[in-house]
């Protein structure tokens, strides 16, 4: 990943104001209320909608930037399985491969499961060998440009 | 060799050892030595492989010079006072040759030669026998014969030793090798200790027995006999690396196993006897053996070496040991003492 | 016959002790229908020892239940030497098991001393830890190595007893550090999340710190009073040594580490990143008293010079206020619980602080109830929530947790309505205060924080119940669970009744002559916060603050930032020395390039004597020998 | 005073038009690393190169010892500050592979606390000067406090020797009775 990634005005403005719009609910617990001012925000931004100078429309957005760093909260609410959530990262599933490791003695408790992940893992296995010939015979047939190498 | 034949010898080797423990006659303490040295001979010999034959030689030899050594001593002393007993006051030449002569049967330090190729010739399990057994009987004399006066000849070899035992096993990759320069190292502790006090040289003598068991059993077990195996433990038999790490770390002396009381007591003594400044010398030879013991419980328990894997998840199985074999029971039962012990050992000051 | 009462205590708390060790050791069997297809993959590290393929059903082996029946059985058994010993006044009973190194100046034992401490915290730890236990049965089933979690807490009340009755400084370092440890353990529960992991190792850390503290205490009471037996210490005569200042203020500091006062607080909030039942037993409970409760064994140490009284006034003042005004204005509900646990320690050091233990401990006993209960309150939110922790998705549950919402709110009582468990101590705590000569801080302080506990109780009690609902998922799980009911009532018995029991049948709390004003103050000044809080909660619902004091109580004062950021700086800086002259230094040339080809060269010199041949071995043997000899014979003539 | 408003406004990187800018990467082969340090311009161009860095971006440590060598200045950038979501080579340290890490990168991994957060809202200066402030605080009333103590008397105060009614200046010969401030409660068993 070395790709220099910018963002352009219109994204910044919706992130200003989902992030706007979070931090509203944070700091607004009760409901009824957050539903008012969140519309009122809704309407902050619809007013400048239609803005067509971007020397103005980014002097705006610089602006909104600037009043949402003063008035962000010090603890936003995280969703739960987001980064920095509270479930976050918590028991992660171990990778299917470790299944591959199992002895034969443990993987016998599970017959069944077995049976039939082998059966998958077969499958999966032709299909891709099907593909790789495929391919290779579209190469031979010039309709694709050579590889260097082809897993034989 | 046939069991009523094997059976017959080890009975004799225990009785002499027996013999020596309990008579007061250098005499028949020399028969006694005799009896199971030449019991031992073919017991060493019964795997019968040139390697093998070569170190029974070798410990025969020297066996029956250290006897010639000591029956000489045990003359003149007789010839001297016209009596046998050990307890009578010994002459300088006869100490001499005694100490000698007994130095030679444990392996201190400037006749220790003989011991680790010995050692490293024979089986784990006659290395036991040679390793623990066989050291009671001179041990105890020593332990004696270091009430009786002098100690310059017991403190210099047992500090020589001492720092022999380090330097020796530091360069070694044969576990063998190594047991048996720590077996030198830690003589050297032992008769050091028995110039100042006794019960502790017994106490540290029943732990560091226990202790040594243990590992010759557990490397018995495991047929490991070079470094290199040592990374095969912890694929057949995963138990085993923990115990051979405890009772590695164990012999080092790490504070709560039972190793530590060996180290502790000595040290106690030593430092209460005004013996700082040599007891820092023996400290720093110990630090030598500490270094190779944790070399073996590095290479058993935390490095994963890139050849002999045998596959990356086979820890999963494990070797079965029937519990009921006396092997795996001797081990299992010298393990536990060797590693949890430490509150035992106010028993053994009570009974000795 | 007559049967002596000590008899029947001390064989009662050892047999206690023993069950409890031997229990860790045991399953109960449990089966289940082996329905799911993913299966193996949940219960990789699950104990499933074997399966039954004909019935489609897997036996696994679970320590759980087998663990609270145990904890049952255990907790009716310590309630009954409670009772032998309200009936007959004991004093305390010393059993020396056996000595742990022989032979040595310094008296080192196994020895247990079952004084009344200990017998009140046996029955309060137990029955706390019962009711937890059945709780996280009900709140860890969902969790693939849930056998191993019943097990490290019943491991952490073998420690925390250990630590309770022993009278050897080295039993309770033993049960210190395996306090330490198993609450490493029980943080980093879910070792896949990495704030879990970066926690755990911080209150590792800092429990370090502490222990710096204790083995300062450890040692300098062996050179000084040649013993590790806190009774051998507490009666020698020569309290007015040099190195007094030295042993106290090891014993701070390790209060204060393990304890969490103020600058080493940090990783009791951190330590919620283990399960609920974790907060519930260790960091509110158990584990976080001890540092308290070694202050309150060594109580005696502290007779005589009055800085230090005043020292620890402060130090818990401190922690109090920093605490109770962190939790005001945190949102997640089990942090605000765990910050009034730090406030309730802060307290509980200041009564420490004003010289009255015995309050101290009075606290630690019915803190323990209802701070459990709160706890599992919070515990049984977050989990009908499907895990969701912040107070601000919490709306009116108390139509949907009646039971839970109904314990919530008496455990917040507790601390401000009279008649409930934690105003009796504190109500003595405070009144102790104000009856004393001592720092005015102190008291200003204390009153303080106790107005803030109740702006932050009630906080929960506002958002978690009478705000309309705003969760945002639907209810996944009911409170119909015997574990979670039971567990909930009985502490909430504990909560209404322990403060009753102690103060009337056990503890003879002592009387203070107090003006009227102080005697009402525990009363008024909660009056006072609530009122204060439903103030701001109506100004504060419609627009954002952003003052600097409401960032700073927010971020904890920015006491982590700046520590942190402080320590980092202080660290790189003093490496200049040590990393520069001493690790790229001579200490270089000496140790690593010095000592290893030195002792590889002596190690080859005498690697050279093994040739292998016996008649060089005998002959260098001998030469050798006649050397020592001769050079001997040189220097004794 | 705008511009530096605006600049903290740029710190804060979920809103600043560049999110993630290229990490430096070590050049592929058998290079020993750190090299020595780069006297000459060619030199500094070839560790830049070897650090996979532009030779404007490039700056070694200063030579002054601590045998780091040509190894480049980073900046100090905590884990927890790159981006969550970002497509990471290994996401759970948030790096990449053969990425040219910090001299002191065990201060940045993710289980060390965050010390060199980007974008507070309250810049550490001030944090530290509030902290300080409201320690410094409690250091001066507990100090003051602990020279005027706090103590209501209940009672007025009762001294032995009838209220040293001597010792208080009274006429030894006409001494009062004592007063009985306290009796102890007889005993109902007896």
């Amino acid at each position: 990943m070395s790709a220099t990634k910018t963002l352009s005005h219109a994204q910044r403005v919706l992130r200003l104001y989902k992030r706007s719009v979070r931090h509203m609910e944070s700091w607004i617990p009760e409901r009824p209320a957050f539903r008012y001012e969140a519309t009122v925000l809704r309407a902050r931004f619809d007013e400048h909608k239609n803005e067509n100078d971007m020397k103005k429309a980014a002097q705006i957005l610089q602006a909104g930037e600037e009043e949402f760093w003063e008035k962000q909260h010090p603890q936003p609410y995280i969703f739960i399985d987001s980064f920095g959530g509270t479930r976050y990262e918590r028991n992660i599933p171990a990778p299917e491969w470790v299944l591959n490791k199992w002895h034969p003695i443990e993987k016998a408790r599970y017959p069944y499961y077995f049976a039939r992940r082998e059966k998958r893992i077969a499958e999966e296995q032709a299909r891709w060998d099907q593909l790789v010939e495929e391919e290779r015979q579209l190469i031979e047939q010039g309709k694709l440009p050579p590889k260097e190498a082809l897993p034989s | 060799m046939r069991q009523i034949v094997s059976t017959f010898l080890f009975v004799t080797v225990v009785s002499g050892t027996i013999i020596v423990v309990s008579s007061e006659n250098w005499f028949i303490i020399w028969v006694g030595l005799e009896l199971s040295t030449l019991a031992l001979v073919p017991i060493l010999c019964s795997g019968f492989s040139p390697r093998n034959v070569e170190a029974d030689n070798k410990y025969f030899l020297v066996q029956a010079s250290s006897a010639a050594l000591l029956l000489n001593g045990a003359l003149g002393q007789a010839w001297l006072t016209g009596s046998w007993s050990i307890l009578d006051p010994v002459n300088e030449v006869t100490s001499i040759c005694l100490s000698i002569a007994l130095a030679f049967k444990i392996g201190l330090a400037p006749v220790h030669f003989w011991f680790p190729d010995v050692l490293q010739g024979l089986p784990f399990f006659q290395g036991l026998i040679i390793a623990t057994w066989q050291k009671i009987a001179p041990l105890i004399l020593m332990f004696y014969f270091s009430q009786l006066g002098f100690s310059y000849l017991l403190i210099t070899p047992s500090l020589i030793s001492v720092l022999i035992g380090g330097w020796g096993g530091l360069n070694q990759t044969q576990v063998r090798k190594i047991l048996a320069f720590s077996s030198i190292g830690n003589m050297g502790w032992l008769v050091i200790t028995s110039a100042y006090s006794f019960n502790a040289a017994i106490i540290m003598l029943v732990i560091y027995l226990i202790i040594n068991t243990s590992l010759f059993l557990l490397f018995d077990h495991l047929k490991v006999s070079t470094l290199g195996h040592l990374n095969t433990i912890s694929q057949l038999s995963p138990i085993s690396v923990a115990l051979v790490l405890l009772v590695m770390l164990s012999l080092g002396g790490l504070p709560p196993l039972t190793g530590f009381i060996l180290k502790f007591t000595s040290l106690y003594f030593l430092v209460a006897n005004n013996f700082i400044i040599l007891s820092s010398i023996m400290i720093i030879g110990n630090l030598q053996d500490y270094f190779f013991y944790l070399r073996i419980s590095f290479n058993t328990s935390l490095f994963l070496f890139p050849q002999h894997i045998i596959s990356s998840a086979s820890w999963r199985n494990s070797t079965i040991i029937s519990p009921l074999a006396p092997k795996a029971w001797l081990s299992s039962v010298s393990t536990v003492l060797s590693t949890l012990a430490i509150p035992l050992t106010l028993p053994l000051y009570i009974i000795t | 016959m007559v049967i002596s009462p000590s008899l029947i205590i001390s064989s009662l708390n050892l047999g206690i002790l023993t069950i409890l060790l031997g229990s860790i050791f045991f399953f109960s069997k449990s089966y289940f229908s082996k329905g799911n297809v993913n299966f193996p993959l949940i219960k990789t590290t699950s104990a499933c020892l074997s399966v039954n393929n004909d019935k489609e059903e897997t036996i696994e082996y679970n320590s759980g239940p087998f663990a609270m029946a145990i904890l049952k059985v255990l907790a009716f058994l310590s309630v009954l030497s409670l009772l032998v010993t309200c009936n007959n006044s004991i004093q305390s009973i010393n059993i020396t098991l056996s000595l742990w190194l022989s032979n040595t100046p310094l008296n080192i034992s196994l020895n247990f001393i079952y004084d009344q401490y200990f017998l009140v915290f046996l029955s309060v730890a137990l029955i706390v830890t019962w009711s937890i236990m059945e709780f996280s049965f009900y709140y860890m089933t969902e969790d693939p190595n849930s056998s191993a979690f019943f097990r490290l807490l019943t491991i952490f009340l073998l420690n925390m007893l250990i630590l309770t009755c022993s009278n050897s400084l080295f039993l309770i370092f033993l049960g210190w550090e395996g306090g330490g440890f198993l609450s490493f353990l029980l943080i980093s529960w879910w070792t896949t999340r990495n704030d879990a992991s970066s926690s755990a190792l911080e209150a590792v850390i800092t429990n370090r710190i502490g222990n710096i503290g204790l083995i300062t205490f450890m040692a300098l009471s062996a050179l000084n009073f040649n013993s590790s037996n806190l009774t051998n210490i507490l009666s020698s005569n020569e309290n007015l040594t040099p190195l007094l200042p030295f042993l106290l203020f090891g014993l701070i500091l390790a209060a204060a580490g393990k304890s969490a006062q103020f600058g080493l607080h940090p990783w009791l909030p951190a330590l919620l990143e283990g399960p609920t039942p974790v907060s519930a037993l260790l960091h509110s409970s158990t584990m976080v008293v001890a540092g308290v409760f070694l202050l309150v064994r060594t109580s005696e140490l502290f007779s005589s010079p009055l800085i230090t009284h005043s020292l620890v006034l402060i130090l818990g003042g401190t922690t109090a206020l920093f605490a109770a005004s962190t939790a005001i204005a945190q949102h997640d509900i089990k942090k605000i619980i765990a910050y009034s646990t730090t406030s309730q320690l802060g307290l509980m050091v200041t009564a420490i602080g004003i010289g009255q233990p015995a309050l101290a401990f009075f606290h630690i006993c019915t803190h323990a109830f209802f701070k459990a209960m709160l706890f599992l309150c919070s515990g049984s939110v977050i989990h009908s929530l499907s895990d969701e922790q912040d107070l601000r998705k919490m709306g009116g549950l108390s139509k949907l947790l009646p039971v839970t919402s109904s314990c919530l709110i008496l455990g917040s009582l507790a601390l401000m309505a009279p008649l409930l468990a934690g105003f009796y101590s504190k109500d003595l705590i405070l009144e102790a205060t104000s009856a004393s000569v001592l720092n005015l801080l102190g008291i200003v302080l204390s009153i303080v924080a106790t107005m803030l506990t109740a702006v932050y109780s009630f906080r929960i009690i506002f958002f978690c119940f009478s705000l309309s609902p705003s969760c945002s998922s639907p209810f996944s799980h009911s409170e119909e669970n015997f574990n979670l009911n039971n567990a909930l009532l009985r502490l909430a018995t504990g909560t209404i009744a322990s403060g009753w029991f102690f103060s009337n049948l056990l503890f003879a709390p002592p009387s203070f002559n107090v003006t009227s004003l102080a005697k009402g103050t525990p009363l008024i000044v909660p009056i006072i916060g609530v009122a204060a809080l439903f103030m701001s909660l109506i100004s504060s619902t419609s627009n954002s603050i952003g003052s600097n004091a409401h960032s700073a109580t927010t971020s904890q004062w920015f006491f982590v930032d700046a520590v942190h950021l402080s320590i980092i700086t202080m660290s790189l800086a003093l490496s200049f020395f040590s990393s520069r002259t001493l690790d790229r230094g001579w200490q270089e040339n000496i140790g690593p390039q010095g000592i290893a080809p030195t002792s590889t060269a002596l190690s080859k010199i005498s690697q050279a004597g093994q040739i292998g041949l016996i008649k060089r071995y005998i002959l260098s043997s001998m030469a050798s020998v006649l050397v020592i000899l001769a050079l001997s014979l040189l220097i004794l003539s | 005073m705008a511009l530096a408003r605006c600049a903290r406004c740029l710190r804060f990187d979920r809103f600043s038009p560049v999110v993630r800018v290229s990490s430096a990467r070590y050049a592929s082969g058998d290079v020993s690393l750190p090299g020595p340090y780069p006297e000459t311009p060619e030199e500094r161009a070839a560790a830049a190169k070897k650090y996979g860095m532009r030779v404007e971006d490039y700056e070694p440590y200063a030579d002054d010892g601590w045998g780091w060598g040509d190894y480049p200045k980073l900046k100090k950038q905590h884990a927890d500050d790159r981006d969550p979501h970002g497509d990471w080579d290994f996401p759970e340290d948030r790096r990449n592979w053969g990425e040219v890490m910090h001299i002191e990168q065990d201060l940045f991994v993710r289980q060390r606390p965050n010390a060199y957060k980007q974008n507070r809202k309250i810049p550490l200066w001030k944090q530290s000067m509030i902290l300080g402030g409201i320690l410094t605080t409690l250091a001066t009333l507990g100090i003051l406090g602990n020279k005027y103590k706090y103590f209501v008397p209940v009672g007025p105060k009762q001294y032995p020797f009838n209220n040293l009614y001597v010792e208080k200046g009274g006429d030894p010969d006409a001494v009062p009775d004592t007063p009985k401030n306290y009796t102890f409660p007889t005993s109902s068993y007896i």
